[in-house]
């Protein structure tokens, strides 16, 4: 779907997922900081275009009269910020484990694909639960829980394109003509597993934002009034009935932030066939 | 025609031809495989074990929930120590190592009841969601995946379209959905409980959208790899028709590796199976659970945990039996 | 003529899944002199790439020595292994996979050099020039090259440290036939300029006969036959190395009658075996080749590990 | 209370009636069940010895008559002829076990052991007469035995101990679902209803939608927002002052600037409390920025003044107190997330930086009865199971290691000497003045005394409540 | 440059196919079959390949693939179909036989295979030729059986298409086919999965398939180009006997020279997407006409003692999309001149025919020190 030389597939995507992350970290500001205060006196008012709606809340107020359209970008902040964050925490950790197994090999590799096998065996989310009910659900803690939710693929994606570059016989001639190994991952092996590895970020991030918003929803997400997509879901359900935009707009948010995110990976992944093999295999598409 | 005598008609692959104690060999090689890994998983499982049994107790006290809002202190203190509460964590550690290997998880704290028992007993439900959700994506993500791959244009892109809404929409918000739409609005199904058939759609349907994406996905990618590869050409070339093709060469060998995937998976789901028990209340492991942790029933949680992980080494040790029987190469390929 | 490396009893196994023991190269000797090609024939997987490795020191043997101009070198000193690698380069049979799709000709015809933080005494457009391509590919990536092209920058990329042994590992089998001939002619071109010795890899008797000087044939990880390449070609001993040329297509139609059967199927290499390696395939074993291991033995210029050969 | 039943329908007998709930008892044995979510259950198949009536008076229940012998003595007359479940006869000695068992020092039934604490022991007078021995004076010893259920002893150890209440359980699934049925030879049977089943739905919206579809009958615990968009559809909402009230503790120990008066003050005029019961009660409870205890408590005083919302007054204090930007972060528990985020919305308009930690119950518990790691605290303090301020133990003196959550020596004294007083007048005196200083002191954030919600399907005529807002499930009116 | 004239012919895609092709200029089969029937009466051939022309692609912007193949496959005879990599040669076969993978079409030209006219055909049709009428034999003998199937249960289901009943019932036939190819112990290998065979079984059984219902006409795509070299014999000598000893039709296809002159009768040679000679092997072989078979003949390694120089054509033979208009061999041809820019005429002979402007004129095409590198 290249047209004018613009790949629409790539650009499109990233431009909503930039757009979602301006809007979500500027547009409270602009707002200001009145929007997303209580109002209990406006509470559960329409979007703008339904009878009933109040002036200056576009898409509504939840039920402590909150503008629905602060307290979306509000929560995005915080849903894309642990996306992200634990997408690129899971990345980075899942390259230095992939490239120590798949380069080095040896019980390096036994040991960390045996962890992560079994790590993959067992359900996250219940040792999520027990996680954030113990040290508690701020956002860093949040970016090191769900680090440890997405770590696995990243490994396994690395360690195999590392496993297979360093029987390239390329790597092989390098190493003939004597490089070291640092040598050979820096020049031979990194510029293999990064595209690879932005591929699995883009899908990682979408992961890891559904995950987020599932333990927000399950009442383990950020201390309220701070919003997160998740728990306004969460604290909407109730209203679905008679005030649905309080569900519908995260909801939303969340959809297009996975839908945008997922795109750009297999936008990214038709882009750089290295290692493309590699991670349809073991890429949750 | 030809008389050609062949010594020993072996195989250039290393392996690859049995010689007469093979068979014997390869059960053993694969008895010992599926017993260490079985032993790896049960370690680990005593890891996890080990620590939510720390997490868990670090972070609340199910003697504040039995002794109550209005409790005075000294009765606080007085439930706790009939609890045992009061031993240091490193004693209450290994009197639990040493239940544990008896399998005697104990008494839930606030129901008295087996902890065990209570984890057993909610699990045939998540089983029976589970199964369900796992025929429903087979079912209905197979012939997706089909059309994915096969379809016409307009086909391959509502079909397409379909399963990227479904992988994006995260389960707890498709579960909220169904309520509104099935219990709410049409009043088709019951918005809540389980035992009944009717109380199994919707927490299937939340549960199997995403996998059903999935395995369409795989499906199509699976076939997309195998369409190119000379065996199919080989069957059209006998005569085979364009069905046939694909139903008996094309999915056959597509679908070990999306079993494989579905097996992996299994955890997935019940994470998944997690968020659905409690938003329908429906009475499996997982909202058992959920409602342990919340409540520091310890005894209940390990026991859930224990079940689970025991469930999930079973299932990946007869899975993988399982993708032996289906597909003859792994067991070369893994040997 | 010296001989520039001198392979002498290697042998390396391989333990595969199962607890199985691989014998890839057993009991490998031969010598190669500056200026000539030793040509290694054999059907796949019985060890030729192995025993390739092993002579440029990319892997370890497990049993036997390799000396370089007389040397026996080390495998231990770290230095005596640069100083051999450096004497040694490698060209793989595929060229597409022997350069990174991430630099161009000219990075990769460097990178030795740079690995080494060396200046060769001939810059890349020498390098280019020697093997006839246009210093203008210089910034080209591997994927705007031809197949005939690429092997040609491999084999620049082997000539940047000044080799005195190019190690050729079925250099031209994934070649088109009429680029085939043309590297073959540019290796026997460069031979003749820069006096190198070829320890040159292929399972095709044809390709082989035309730039060897020496011939081994290798049946299951051990050379079976050796000698001249004349003499292999026009009298083989070894029934094996007669089977292999009965197996060469007649090129000109109706130019030979019916010839002799080939039959079965090479061992594996698994397989735990006493007496001769090619005793279930040959039409001439007898007792003696099922229990006893036919040793070494010469026959005028030629070397056959054979019960019956004379 | 009570539902507005239409005259018109027609009432029918031997209905069935299913009851949601978020949470059902843990528990089929009373003395094991926690809390007052347990005692929907508890409160149809069991007796207590005396019962609050619907005025909150204390009635005749398994006893007809009591009489205080001296100070720490007093004995209960038995009524004659009940029988439990099981087919056994009730007698003074089966009471007495009762006693016993409770007080056996069994960490499961710490609950009601902790209810009925100041009970040293009970006997055996005769048959029909049991005698129950305080250790200290105990001015509600009365309200106490309200909470003993009385269990057959022949099945304490059974799977479904029995009861003489007018239903008897005949399944049960733990934590989920309790099916009851009707114990004819009860002494409270009636008619009108034969089969009950409690049933547990965590989650509200799943809830409401139950109630909507016909699947329970009344539903407990349903958010107010919900429950008031329900009865544009046809469902009632019987609401009943509960004996509770709304309050956020504001602990000194944890932010020391909670010890300015001026703090608490701005506080308690931060919140505007009709909105408040309005907006995050759905009107079901009323305004309170006074005392602790409502009208009709023993105690109450209604010449209290009352907070009055006051932002510009309350944003001076702050700034007078140099405290603006001050985090005040509110522990509570998932049921009470709603309410406290309110809470802190209202403090956030005033200059603090608030936000809500919800806490599991069984970390707040010992965060409330004992140490807080947060300044604030929000909960609802249940005085109705006993119907007086001895039940609001935390308000008064500090064991070791306990954080006060009111500082104030003189109020925690009268504390300790209301418990003992038999003297009645005596004791309201005390109590009023205990309301005063907390009054003055603004020593917690009062915000309401609600009511507990009960909402009702259109085939529910009538739901009767007793004195402690429980329902009577015996005596619901079902209409066809 | 890629002839644009050529490569889309304006009325290509409206109207019926086999109508344009007559509208075409005969080509010289065309022409020559025609005399056939004249004479001799009417031979059905094996298979008659006629202007074939295939593309593949985006259809508004399509590659094409195959232009104007003409090929005959005379009744028992064993016609060999050589050129290097990337000349069309496996699409040009498979197309015929509608096997061709997803997005190549023919554009033009017809495929009779014992007079069953199969471009344009319904599925029936071509169900019941292949494997009936044709039987078919891939490069690599392992991906081309379905790794999850036994073998005799593959080779019982050609049976069954053919014959109905149902896979079981074919069990004698599966052992005869098996020993037929020279399978050890068939009744035992019929049980057995690919993956537990050597390659030359597997080729073996694959050329087993290929045979199962008898058919008129075996093509083969580089049936041993996969195999070890002394396999290679064996499998050579499978397909001999099926074709001469069995009088059956094969067309092999093959970049092996050697090869084609042990098998077959007539050779093909195609280069960019044409037949550029054609003719009995014998005479094609000793008198090659067109320079580029010249130049292959000369390329090829011969068995044969002493050290020598290779006979290497410059250049490399060029891929669909930028085939040079005109003569597409002239940027690589010792003898072009200006002519060759434009299409070269067919020049035939008695026994065969060419597509130079200069035919049989070089004495030797090979250039010494040929390095295309400079092009
Ligand atoms: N790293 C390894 N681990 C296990 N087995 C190996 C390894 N490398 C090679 N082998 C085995 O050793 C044997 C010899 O391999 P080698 O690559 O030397 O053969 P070859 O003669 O070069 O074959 P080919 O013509 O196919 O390249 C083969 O059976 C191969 O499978
Ligand atoms: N589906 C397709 N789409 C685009 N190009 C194709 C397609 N199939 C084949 N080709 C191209 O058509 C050309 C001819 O392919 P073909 O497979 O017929 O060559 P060949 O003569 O059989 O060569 P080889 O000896 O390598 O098998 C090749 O360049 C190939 O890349
Ligand atoms: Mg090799
Ligand atoms: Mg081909």
């Amino acid at each position: 779907m290249r047209r004018r030389g613009i790949d629409l597939r790539l650009w499109v995507p990233l431009g909503v997922l930039v757009l979602t992350i301006v809007a979500c970290f500027v547009g409270p500001m602009l707002l200001g900081p009145e929007a997303g205060q209580q109002a209990l006196g406006e509470r559960l008012a329409p979007p703008a275009w339904l009878p009933g709606a109040i002036d200056g809340r576009p898409l509504g107020t939840d039920a402590f009269g909150r503008d629905m359209l602060t307290r979306t970008l509000e929560g995005g902040q915080v849903s894309l910020q642990v996306g992200f964050g634990a997408a690129t925490g899971a990345v980075l950790v899942g390259m230095v484990l992939g490239l120590v197994a798949g380069y080095w090999g040896g019980w390096c590799d036994r040991v960390i694909m045996a962890g992560a096998d079994i790590w993959l065996a067992f359900p996250f989310l219940v040792i999520a639960l027990a996680a954030v009910a113990v040290v508690g659900s701020d956002i860093p803690v949040l970016i090191v829980l769900l680090t440890l939710g997405g770590w696995v693929l990243p490994t396994r994606v690395t360690r195999t394109i590392a496993l297979r570059v360093r029987s390239e016989d390329y790597v092989v001639a390098a190493a003939g003509a004597g490089a070291s190994d640092l040598y050979l991952v820096r020049r031979h092996v990194l510029p293999q597993v990064l595209p690879a590895n932005l591929v699995v970020w883009s899908f990682t991030v979408g992961a890891l934002v559904v995950i987020e918003g599932a333990l927000s929803f399950l009442g383990l997400g950020v201390k309220p009034p701070t919003a997160s997509w998740g728990n306004i879901i969460a604290d909407g359900t109730p209203y679905l009935q008679t005030a649905w935009w309080i569900v519908a707009w995260p909801a939303l948010m969340i959809v297009v932030t996975v839908i945008c995110a997922n795109a750009l990976g297999n936008a990214l992944r038709g882009r750089w066939n290295a290692g493309a093999d590699v991670i349809d295999k073991e890429v949750v598409p | 025609m030809t008389e050609m005598t062949e010594g020993v008609v072996a195989s250039v692959d290393p392996g690859a031809t049995a010689p007469p104690s093979a068979g014997r060999g390869r059960r053993g090689r694969r008895a010992r495989r599926l017993g260490a890994m079985t032993v790896r998983l049960l370690l680990t499982l005593l890891g996890l074990l080990t620590l939510l049994f720390f997490l868990v107790r670090l972070s609340g006290d199910p003697a504040g929930v039995l002794a109550g809002p209005s409790a005075t202190p000294q009765q606080l203190e007085a439930v706790r120590a009939g609890l045992g509460l009061d031993e240091p964590l490193l004693a209450q550690y290994a009197a639990f190592l040493g239940d544990v290997v008896r399998l005697d998880f104990g008494t839930s704290v606030f129901s008295g009841e087996s902890a065990l028992g209570t984890a057993l007993g909610a699990l045939p439900a998540t089983l029976v969601l589970l199964v369900t959700t796992m025929l429903v994506s087979v079912a209905v993500g197979i012939p997706c995946g089909v059309l994915l791959d096969r379809g016409g244009r307009v086909t391959r892109a509502v079909v397409g379209t379909s399963m990227t809404l479904a992988q994006a929409v995260p389960t707890f918000v498709l579960g909220i959905l169904l309520i509104y739409l099935f219990a709410v609005r049409l009043g088709w199904l019951p918005a809540f409980g389980s035992g009944t058939a009717a109380t199994l759609v919707m927490p299937t349907l939340a549960l199997a959208t995403f996998a059903i994406a999935r395995t369409a996905r795989m499906v199509a990618a699976e076939l997309e790899q195998v369409e190119d590869q000379d065996f199919l050409r080989t069957a059209a070339a006998k005569g085979a028709s364009t069905r046939r093709v694909l139903w008996r060469h094309a999915l056959p060998n597509a679908f070990p590796a999306v079993a494989a995937a579905l097996v992996v998976e299994i955890s997935y789901l019940i994470s998944g199976a997690v968020v659905v028990e409690v938003l329908f209340a429906y009475d499996g492991i997982g909202k058992e659970l959920v409602d342990a942790i919340f409540a520091r029933d310890y005894p209940v949680v390990q026991a859930c945990v224990f079940v689970i992980g025991v469930f999930v080494v079973v299932v990946n040790v007869v899975g993988d039996g399982l993708l032996r029987a289906l597909d003859p190469r792994i067991a070369r390929a893994r040997a | 003529m010296s001989p520039v490396i001198a392979l002498e009893g290697l042998a390396k196994g391989y333990d595969i899944a199962g607890g199985a023991r691989l014998t890839a190269v057993d009991d490998v000797s031969l010598t190669i002199a500056a200026g000539e090609t030793y040509a290694l024939v054999g059907e796949s997987g019985c060890g030729k790439s192995t025993l390739a490795r092993m002579a440029a020191m990319l892997t370890a043997p497990d049993a036997g020595q390799v000396s370089w101009s007389g040397q026996t070198v080390s495998q231990q000193r770290r230095s005596a292994v640069r100083a051999v690698r450096d004497h040694t380069q490698f060209v793989f049979q595929d060229p597409a996979a022997a350069l990174s799709p991430r630099l161009t000709v000219e990075e990769a015809v460097s990178e030795p050099l740079r690995i080494r933080r060396r200046t060769g005494s001939r810059s890349v457009a020498d390098l280019l020039d020697d093997v006839g391509l246009d210093r203008s590919m210089g910034r080209r990536y591997p994927r705007e090259l031809s197949g005939g092209q690429r092997q040609r920058v491999v084999i620049a990329r082997a000539l940047a440290l000044e080799p005195k042994l190019l190690v050729l590992d079925e250099p031209v089998a994934s070649l088109d036939v009429s680029v085939q001939a043309q590297v073959l002619n540019l290796l026997a071109d460069l031979q003749a300029e820069h006096g190198l010795a070829y320890l040159l890899i292929a399972h095709d008797l044809a390709v082989v006969s035309s730039v060897a000087d020496r011939i081994g044939v290798m049946y299951l990880g051990q050379i079976v036959e050796e000698g001249p390449a004349g003499d292999v070609v026009t009298t083989p001993r070894h029934p094996y190395t007669q089977m292999l040329i009965a197996s060469v297509p007649a090129f000109v139609p109706g130019e030979r009658g019916e010839r002799p059967r080939v039959v079965g199927d090479p061992a594996s290499p698994t397989e735990r075996r006493t007496g001769c390696a090619f005793a279930t395939r040959c039409a001439f074993a007898t007792q003696v080749c099922l229990d006893v291991a036919p040793p070494r033995r010469e026959l005028g210029d030629v070397a056959v590990r054979c019960h019956h050969a004379s | 209370g009570g539902g507005d039943g239409d005259a018109d329908a027609k009432s029918v007998d031997d209905a069935s009636v299913t009851i949601g709930s978020t949470a059902i008892s843990n528990s089929l044995d009373p003395a094991a069940a926690l809390s007052s979510v347990g005692r929907t259950y508890t409160k149809q198949v069991f007796d207590q010895l005396v019962t609050f009536d619907e005025d909150g008076e204390i009635a005749a229940s398994l006893a007809t008559e009591w009489e205080r012998v001296d100070d720490t003595t007093v004995d209960f007359t038995l009524r004659k002829d009940v029988t439990f479940s099981s087919g056994a006869a009730l007698d003074a000695a089966a009471v007495v076990a009762n006693v016993e068992r409770v007080l056996s020092g069994d960490p499961a039934y710490a609950t009601v052991a902790g209810r009925i604490a100041t009970v040293k022991e009970a006997s055996e007078v005769s048959p029909e007469v049991v005698r129950v021995v305080t250790s200290t004076p105990d001015a509600i010893l009365l309200n106490r035995m309200t909470l003993l259920d009385i269990v057959d002893p022949a099945t304490f150890d059974a799977d479904r101990p029995a009861g003489t209440g007018p239903f008897q359980v005949t399944g049960y699934e733990a934590g989920t679902s309790i099916e009851l049925t009707r114990f004819d030879d009860s002494w409270r049977a009636t008619d009108s209803v034969k089969d009950l089943t409690i049933q547990a739905i965590p989650n509200p919206a799943t809830l409401s939608s139950a109630l909507r579809t016909g699947e329970v009958d009344v539903a407990y615990g349903l958010p107010a927002d919900v429950a008031t968009q329900l009865e544009g559809s046809g469902f009632t909402n019987v609401h009943k002052p509960a004996g509770s009230s709304a309050i956020t503790s504001l602990i000194a120990d944890v932010e020391p600037a909670l010890a300015d008066v001026r703090v608490r003050e701005a506080i308690n005029l931060a919140v505007n409390r009709e909105e408040f019961v309005d907006a995050v009660l759905g009107g079901f409870g009323t305004p309170n920025g006074s005392q602790l205890l409502q009208k009709g408590y023993l105690g109450y005083d209604d010449s209290l003044p009352s907070y009055e919302f006051d932002l510009d007054r309350a944003k001076s204090l702050v700034s007078e107190a140099g405290v603006e930007g001050l985090e005040l972060p509110i522990a509570t528990t998932a049921l009470f997330k709603a309410p406290a985020e309110a809470v802190a919305g209202y403090l956030n308009a005033i200059g603090f930086k608030s936000e809500v930690v919800v806490q599991d119950l069984s970390a707040f518990i010992p965060t409330l009865l004992m140490k807080s790691e947060y300044p604030l605290l929000y909960w609802q303090t249940d005085y109705y199971d006993l119907r007086d301020i001895t039940s609001v133990s935390r308000f008064g003196p500090t064991a070791p290691g306990q954080q006060a959550h009111i500082p104030v020596n003189e109020y925690q004294d009268l504390y300790a000497s209301q418990s003992g007083e038999l003297d009645e007048a005596k004791r309201e005196a005390q109590i009023k003045q205990m309301a005063k200083i907390l009054n003055d002191e603004a020593g917690v954030l009062f915000l309401a005394w609600t009511d507990n919600l009960y909402t009702v399907a259109p085939r529910i005529s009538d739901l009767p409540l007793s004195g402690d807002s429980l329902v009577r499930a015996e005596a619901i009116t079902v209409s066809e | 440059m890629v002839d644009r004239r050529l490569a889309r012919p304006d009325d290509r895609r409206h109207g019926d196919l086999r109508e344009r092709a007559r509208q075409r200029a005969a080509g010289p089969l065309e022409r020559r079959r025609r005399r056939d029937r004249q004479g001799g009466g009417p031979v059905t051939a094996a298979l008659e390949i006629d202007d074939l022309w295939v593309e593949a692609g985006d259809p508004d912007d399509p590659l094409v693939l195959v232009r104007g193949v003409s090929l005959t496959v005379a009744a028992a005879s064993v016609v060999g179909l050589v050129g290097e990599s990337g000349s069309g040669k496996t699409v040009t076969c498979m197309a015929s036989l509608g096997l061709a993978g997803r997005g190549v079409r023919i554009t033009g030209g017809s495929v009779r295979a014992q007079g069953i006219e199969l471009v344009g055909a319904d599925e029936r049709t071509l169900m019941r030729v292949r494997g009936g009428v044709v039987g078919t034999v891939f490069q690599d003998p392992l991906s081309s059986l379905n790794p999850l199937q036994r073998i005799g249960d593959q080779i019982a289901e050609a049976v069954m298409l053919h014959h109905g009943g149902r896979r079981r019932s074919h069990h004698a036939r599966v052992v005869e086919l098996l020993a037929k190819v020279g399978v050890p112990a068939p009744e035992q290998r019929a049980r057995a999965y690919p993956h537990e065979l050597s390659g030359g079984l597997r080729q073996r059984v694959a050329i087993a398939m290929a045979l199962a219902n008898d058919p008129a006409l075996l093509v083969a795509d580089e049936p041993t180009t996969a195999l070890d070299v002394t396999v290679q014999a064996q499998v050579l000598d499978v397909i001999r006997s099926a074709t001469r000893d069995e009088a059956r039709s094969a067309l092999i296809v093959t970049h092996d020279l050697g090869l084609v002159a042990e098998v077959a009768d007539r050779v093909a040679v195609m280069y960019a997407g044409q037949i550029v000679e054609e003719g009995p092997v014998a005479s094609v072989f000793q008198d090659p006409q067109h320079p580029y078979t010249r130049g292959l003949l000369a390329s090829r390694p011969v068995l044969a003692a002493g050290r020598r120089r290779l006979g290497a054509m410059v250049g490399r033979p060029p891929l669909p999309g930028s085939w040079p208009a005109g003569c597409a061999f002239a940027p690589r041809c010792p003898v072009a001149t200006g002519a060759c820019g434009e299409a070269p005429p067919i020049r035939t002979s008695d026994q065969g025919w060419s597509r130079c402007w200069h035919p049989g004129s070089g004495e030797t095409t090979a250039t010494s020190r040929a390095e295309e590198g400079a092009a």
